[in-house]
């Protein structure tokens, strides 16, 4: 992926489209080929296909020395409707940059994204993101944060505040609706955050490393409400997790993202029926399943260099 | 929830308010007297610099006379106007500017000339344009305001956390959604910063307003005096616009602090 | 500022230093510096400029000055109690204030009810106007004062109409004739009698400190204010020429002013205390002052 | 590493730079167009507005002369030290005042009381005190230009992230050290809106100095030729002042940008 | 601890003190009675102590409603030189209010924090903080913010930036001196947050969830870099962390808080020699350990009621 410097003209469009455009439309063709055949149906599922992403690349540009850093590399993805898809990758990899461009935060250079079959071309209300960092409004209290999602869509604020109580006790904030953002300890933040989410009712839910700041209790008590609340809905969820055991516990496939430059090293179907219950965890096939997870992403440090 | 302890509300934000004053005030009586003391001990010369004494004696007989309410009404409407329309053309106005980089490329250079070109020289063109009637003094007054509150709020967009603005998209806010959740509280110091600038300017715009031209208003009568030495009665009018001027000043950082209680009391120091 | 018009007169090597407080453009001040006639008298004249008297007063007040020429304020700041003597007049101490309406305007008594431009408080404008109007028989109450200014502003604010007549210096009335909106209507003079409007003032200190510097200055504004009326195409040729004045017009009013010069520097007594009343009566000066024309008049430096 | 694609550095940022400069000229040529298409159409009096083509010669003609070069020099020293007084005494005041609350309850109204006094009533005390040379100038500056720097300074300090002060406290920095590693970088936008105010504030300030009383200086020349119906040459002072005001704020808003580079730049909308 | 509203003078004091001092204050014989019985000396060790905690009370006051959160509740604890301490509690208990304490930044209302036998009423450079935000200077390059600490001590450039460049390789950071934070990923900020206390060699370091952004392959690198770097110096250690196996991984003493306001619920003692290896972790003893620590939270999460 290294390229040498092109000409005015093309640097041009590279400017203007922000990130790299021209130079990743000279790869096109290439990649057509390559790609196309790559695409396989792995797991035959007859819901329909609610996210579907190919050959997304992704890079950022600095503007003031020049250097473009690509940090998704010709990723392709289907997701179906009601599946919880988790991504697992190295610290850096290209994760959050992946989820943001679903989220429609990110302009990709190449690819397409799709939601319901109509292309992505900017955030909407059918995604809803949980944040790496929790990203709070600092000047709204616990309670409004929550419902500023639904403010948006217009909900009476009566109503919007029936359902940030709701929230609030999923969440196990009770007493915390007046308090302010800076007031919060750092799990606490990240559970405003969830609920932010959670409240809006998106189609597709999109997480970033959710439950990182949260004890190990706590997570437990959280996973098990996502849980819960994406089987009686049926809900889209692609999730960014750390944690090995939390992706195979939660989710219908674990995607395994290379080091960066971030593409799909192997997309892993998790055998358990649902509902689960945390009990799984201790099964001899759960723990199996982790550590061949663990594995790939280890031996594709090893060879890969840089985290 | 066993575990908190609540106190009677605010008691500790009036006590603050409270020392607030007195110090505010302090300040400003040991500035007094110590004019007055200059003046007893016969060390100004009262032709030219008054004293606190005869000043509040000048202000107790232009208020029994009435030269002051109808001065004051008629300045307190012209600043009125000028400010009112300072914000309505200069807030909308530097929140474009900041956030369409083209508009601030197109018009940033055009604005500066503007804040430079001295009135004085264009006093002619005001006067065929706006007359010699109140219009021409809150244009004055509006000229005067405009500058600090575009200057300010366009530079406040630019320090709007982007991070946030990823939520609001991310949530589907539209420009206009994005303005008011994010944009607004961000730029709030610095609004309130062009305000109180606007307001010390504005006030500064309708004296000189009505020193150039007119017959009325708190300007005529500071000019009129001080033409003809009465000094005692130029400061009466001095210390009305000064108490304008604080009054003006303390509501709006009172007003600033309200919006910004959200920001923890972390000391800096 | 003190600005140093470098003397060109031979002769007597400049010694002292005295600060002449007036206003940009002063005829008879600039050309004795340039012709060197302060430079003889052992004076190394600098101009201070100032806007208006009030500035010339304060300014002597505060020592930036020690002598200076202006209109009316200088009787008032005098009577208010300012350091300064008055220690003689200009060549043209009278009122000239012109009153200028739109052409239509056939007579004074059409201009009531309609705005007027009286110039800013505290001037000689302002007076002269209101004597106008006394004469006429009408009150201030009569007229709309919108204050306008008197030289450009007043002019934009006639020529569009926002006023129908301004009280002004006879050149910008005679540029407001020439121009075409404008129309020379009453000149005050005609209205004040014995009136006298500009002096010459020196703070007392100064007097008391140099006496002679005194003579010598009078002495030269003498020399320089005779040579001028005796060659009024070169004065006019100064004016314009290294003073940048408005060529037409100072042409027209000073071919017709500087003939009719008082060169003598004397005070006219009669016409001080007639200014001295028309102040009283304008609130201008405290009305319950009893101060006299020759109190704050001391003619014993003029030259013989 | 390998990822990285290194393309001529600043390329970019040059082309912005020129499109600016572009946008920003093109509305003040528009602008001057229309006004020259005014006056060719007389429908401007030549007697109080000028037009362009008539500035220019003017401009030229002062500049041949050696006059412009005179009064601009004494401007110039005015303007600059005026302005750099303003910093000096504004800078450390208005942090201050920010990051010590007893010191803004204190002195906050007083100085809100000080910017609305009119300097119209208080020349003839800035005669007294400073005489009519350039001293009064200066102060006259000085006073123009504080104002929106202390104002401003005094409003960054109460936005600076907690988080960070509490980073800066727990390795050791001592409040000099947390003022120069935190509170000037977050107060740069703040203090370049300062500037920039004062900028325009100062310019307008040394043309009004001038104009009272003086002898000298563009402010003096603009007021002259105002008085003499010159109006060609008044213009042309004017265009000097507003040519000084742009090249001002656009070499603060980009020294202002140079110092924010570190934002990301995250398009608002 | 709910107390009633003082009179108007211990108010005064209260709200002068920034939080509830006064209020506290009244509670000093009943605590000191109550307290002094408890600090035994659970474990015997003959390294001198390093750090030095009695009875601490940490609240928090809020200005506008005058409610006050009380967070840390007559918590002692002694650490001493070289050791390794751990604490773990349920979101919220009042994990990083300890930590802020111990490192000056909050002031506490009763009780003392001795560093080396003196008092502490303040930060010092013998204590150095990995936050649990990043809190990057957003305006310096990750290289600039790494020698932070370095440059207020006064050291030269050019041997900052030698010492940067060492740990930027040791966060495996290298070639990213010259990236803005806003250009890193959450993790890779988090390893700048960490290289920053680290590369200041402080006697005493406070981790508050260094590694919590981490995948599992970089959260085992810098486990070790970590352990590494504090067995070959000895540093006390006070580590937050929501990882019940990373505590114990890598702590001698595992302190478990209650819910909040936070006091220590249990202090275990980690039995594993030193230096560890990763490989503990399939250990039957290790298992058995994390498993009574969970059980403790659990307990107290299940009795405690609010989280
Ligand atoms: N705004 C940005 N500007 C420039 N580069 C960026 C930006 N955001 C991310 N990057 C770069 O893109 C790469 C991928 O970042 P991303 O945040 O997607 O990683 P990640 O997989 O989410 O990592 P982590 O697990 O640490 O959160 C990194 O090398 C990072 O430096
Ligand atoms: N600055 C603050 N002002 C007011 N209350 C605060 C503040 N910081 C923390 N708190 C409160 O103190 C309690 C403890 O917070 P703390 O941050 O210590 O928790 P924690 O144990 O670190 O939690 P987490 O694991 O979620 O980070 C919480 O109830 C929180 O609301
Ligand atoms: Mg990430
Ligand atoms: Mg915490």
């Amino acid at each position: 992926m290294t390229v040498d410097a092109p000409e005015t003209t093309t640097l041009q469009r590279f400017v203007q489209s922000g990130v790299a455009t021209a130079v990743m439309g000279e790869l096109d063709n290439v990649m057509k080929s390559h790609n196309e055949a790559n695409q396989t149906v792995k797991y035959p599922d007859n819901r329909p296909v609610k996210l579907s992403i190919k050959n997304l690349v992704v890079g950022y540009l600095d503007h003031q020395s020049g250097q473009t850093t690509v940090a998704v590399d010709k990723v392709s993805l289907d997701v179906r409707e009601g599946e919880f898809v988790s991504i697992v990758g190295l610290s850096g990899c290209g994760k959050s940059t992946f989820l943001n461009a679903i989220a429609g935060l990110v302009k990709h250079q190449y690819g397409e994204i799709k939601v319901n079959d109509r292309l992505v071309n900017g955030p909407g209300k059918d995604r809803a993101v949980v944040f790496q960092k929790a990203s709070l409004f600092p000047w709204k209290k616990v309670g409004r944060n929550i419902t500023y999602g639904l403010e948006l869509s217009g909900m009476k604020p009566a109503e919007a505040r029936e359902k940030a109580s709701y929230f609030v006790n999923l969440i196990r904030l009770t007493g915390f609706e007046h308090h302010y953002p800076h007031q919060l300890s750092g799990g606490m933040q990240q559970r405003v955050n969830l609920a932010r989410a959670l409240a809006c009712d998106p189609e597709v839910l999109l997480l970033d490393e959710p439950f990182a700041a949260l004890d190990a209790i706590t997570r437990e008590l959280m996973q098990n409400e996502l849980l819960e609340l994406c089987e009686k809905v049926g809900k889209t969820v692609v999730m960014v997790t750390h944690q090995i055991d939390e992706a195979v516990l939660l989710s219908d496939r674990v995607i395994i993202f290379s080091a960066r430059p971030a593409n799909i090293l192997d997309d892993i179907r998790v055998p358990f029926s649902r509902p689960r219950k945390g009990l799984i965890k201790d099964s001899e096939e759960f723990r199996s399943l982790m550590s061949h997870v663990w594995k790939i992403i280890e031996g594709n440090a090893n060879i890969g260099g840089g985290i | 929830m066993s575990k908190v302890t609540v106190f009677p509300k605010s008691k500790a934000a009036k006590r603050q308010k409270i020392i607030s004053l007195m110090l505010g005030s302090s300040v400003i009586i040991v500035f007094l007297i110590a004019w007055e003391l200059l003046f007893q001990f016969k060390l100004v010369n009262p032709l030219f610099i008054s004293a606190p004494s005869r000043v509040v004696l000048a202000e107790i007989s232009i208020i029994k006379d009435g030269t002051l309410l109808k001065h004051f009404i008629v300045s307190a409407k012209e600043f009125g106007f000028g400010y009112v329309a300072a914000i309505i053309f200069g807030f909308p106005f530097g929140i474009m500017l900041g956030w369409f980089k083209l508009l601030k490329a197109s018009f940033g250079p055009f604005i500066a000339a503007l804040q430079a070109t001295p009135r004085i020289a264009l006093m002619p063109l005001f006067i065929i344009w706006f007359g010699l009637g109140i219009t021409a003094k809150i244009v004055v007054v509006l000229l005067s305001a405009i500058f600090p509150l575009i200057v300010n709020l366009q530079v406040a967009m630019s320090t709007i956390d982007p991070d946030l603005v990823h939520v609001a998209r991310a949530y589907g806010a539209g420009r206009w959604q994005i303005f008011r959740s994010i944009a607004l509280p961000t730029s709030l110091p610095f609004l309130i910063t062009g305000l109180r600038l606007a307001a010390g300017r504005g006030l500064l715009g309708v004296i000189v307003a009505e020193v150039f031209g007119g017959s009325e208003g708190i300007g005529y009568m500071i000019e009129y005096a001080g033409s003809t030495f009465q000094t005692d009665k130029v400061f009466a009018g001095v210390l009305v616009v000064a108490i304008v001027g604080i009054s003006l000043d303390v509501t709006l950082d009172r007003v600033g602090r309200h919006f910004d209680r959200w920001r923890s009391d972390t000391a800096v120091h | 500022v003190k600005k140093t018009e470098q003397s060109t007169g031979a002769g007597a090597k400049p010694e002292t230093v005295v600060r002449f407080a007036t206003n940009a453009g002063n005829l008879p001040i600039n050309f004795g510096i340039s012709k060197g006639y302060f430079a003889k008298e052992g004076i190394d004249l600098q101009v201070v400029t100032i806007t208006g008297g009030v500035e010339a007063v304060t300014a002597a007040a505060a020592g930036e000055a020690d002598l200076g020429g202006m209109g009316s304020p200088i009787l008032v700041g005098a009577v208010a109690g300012v350091p300064i003597t008055i220690i003689g007049s200009p060549p043209a101490s009278g009122q000239h204030f012109v009153l200028v309406s739109k052409p239509q305007y056939k007579s004074f008594a059409e201009l009531k009810g309609k705005p007027v431009s009286p110039g800013s408080p505290g001037q000689g404008t302002i007076q002269a106007f209101n004597v106008i109007a006394k004469a006429k028989g009408f009150k201030p109450s009569d007229f709309q004062y919108v204050n306008a200014g008197t030289s450009g502003n007043a002019l934009a604010a006639l020529q569009t109409g926002k006023v129908e007549a301004v009280i002004t210096s006879e050149i910008v009335g005679v540029k407001a004739e020439l121009e075409g909106f404008g129309k020379v209507l009453e000149s005050a003079a005609d209205y004040f009698g014995h009136y006298q409007h500009s002096f010459i003032f020196a703070t007392k200190s100064f007097i008391n400190e140099k006496p002679e510097t005194v003579r010598g200055f009078l002495a030269a504004y003498r020399k320089t204010v005779d040579y001028l009326k005796a060659h009024p195409d070169e004065a006019i040729e100064f004016a314009v020429k290294e003073l940048h004045q408005d060529a037409i017009p100072y042409t027209k009013v000073y071919a017709k002013e500087i003939p009719a010069w008082d060169t003598s520097g004397r005070i006219d007594f009669a016409g001080t205390e007639h200014a001295l009343t028309i102040l009283k009566d304008l609130g201008d000066i405290d009305p319950k002052s009893q101060v006299t024309a020759h109190q704050i008049v001391d003619e014993q430096f003029l030259p013989k």
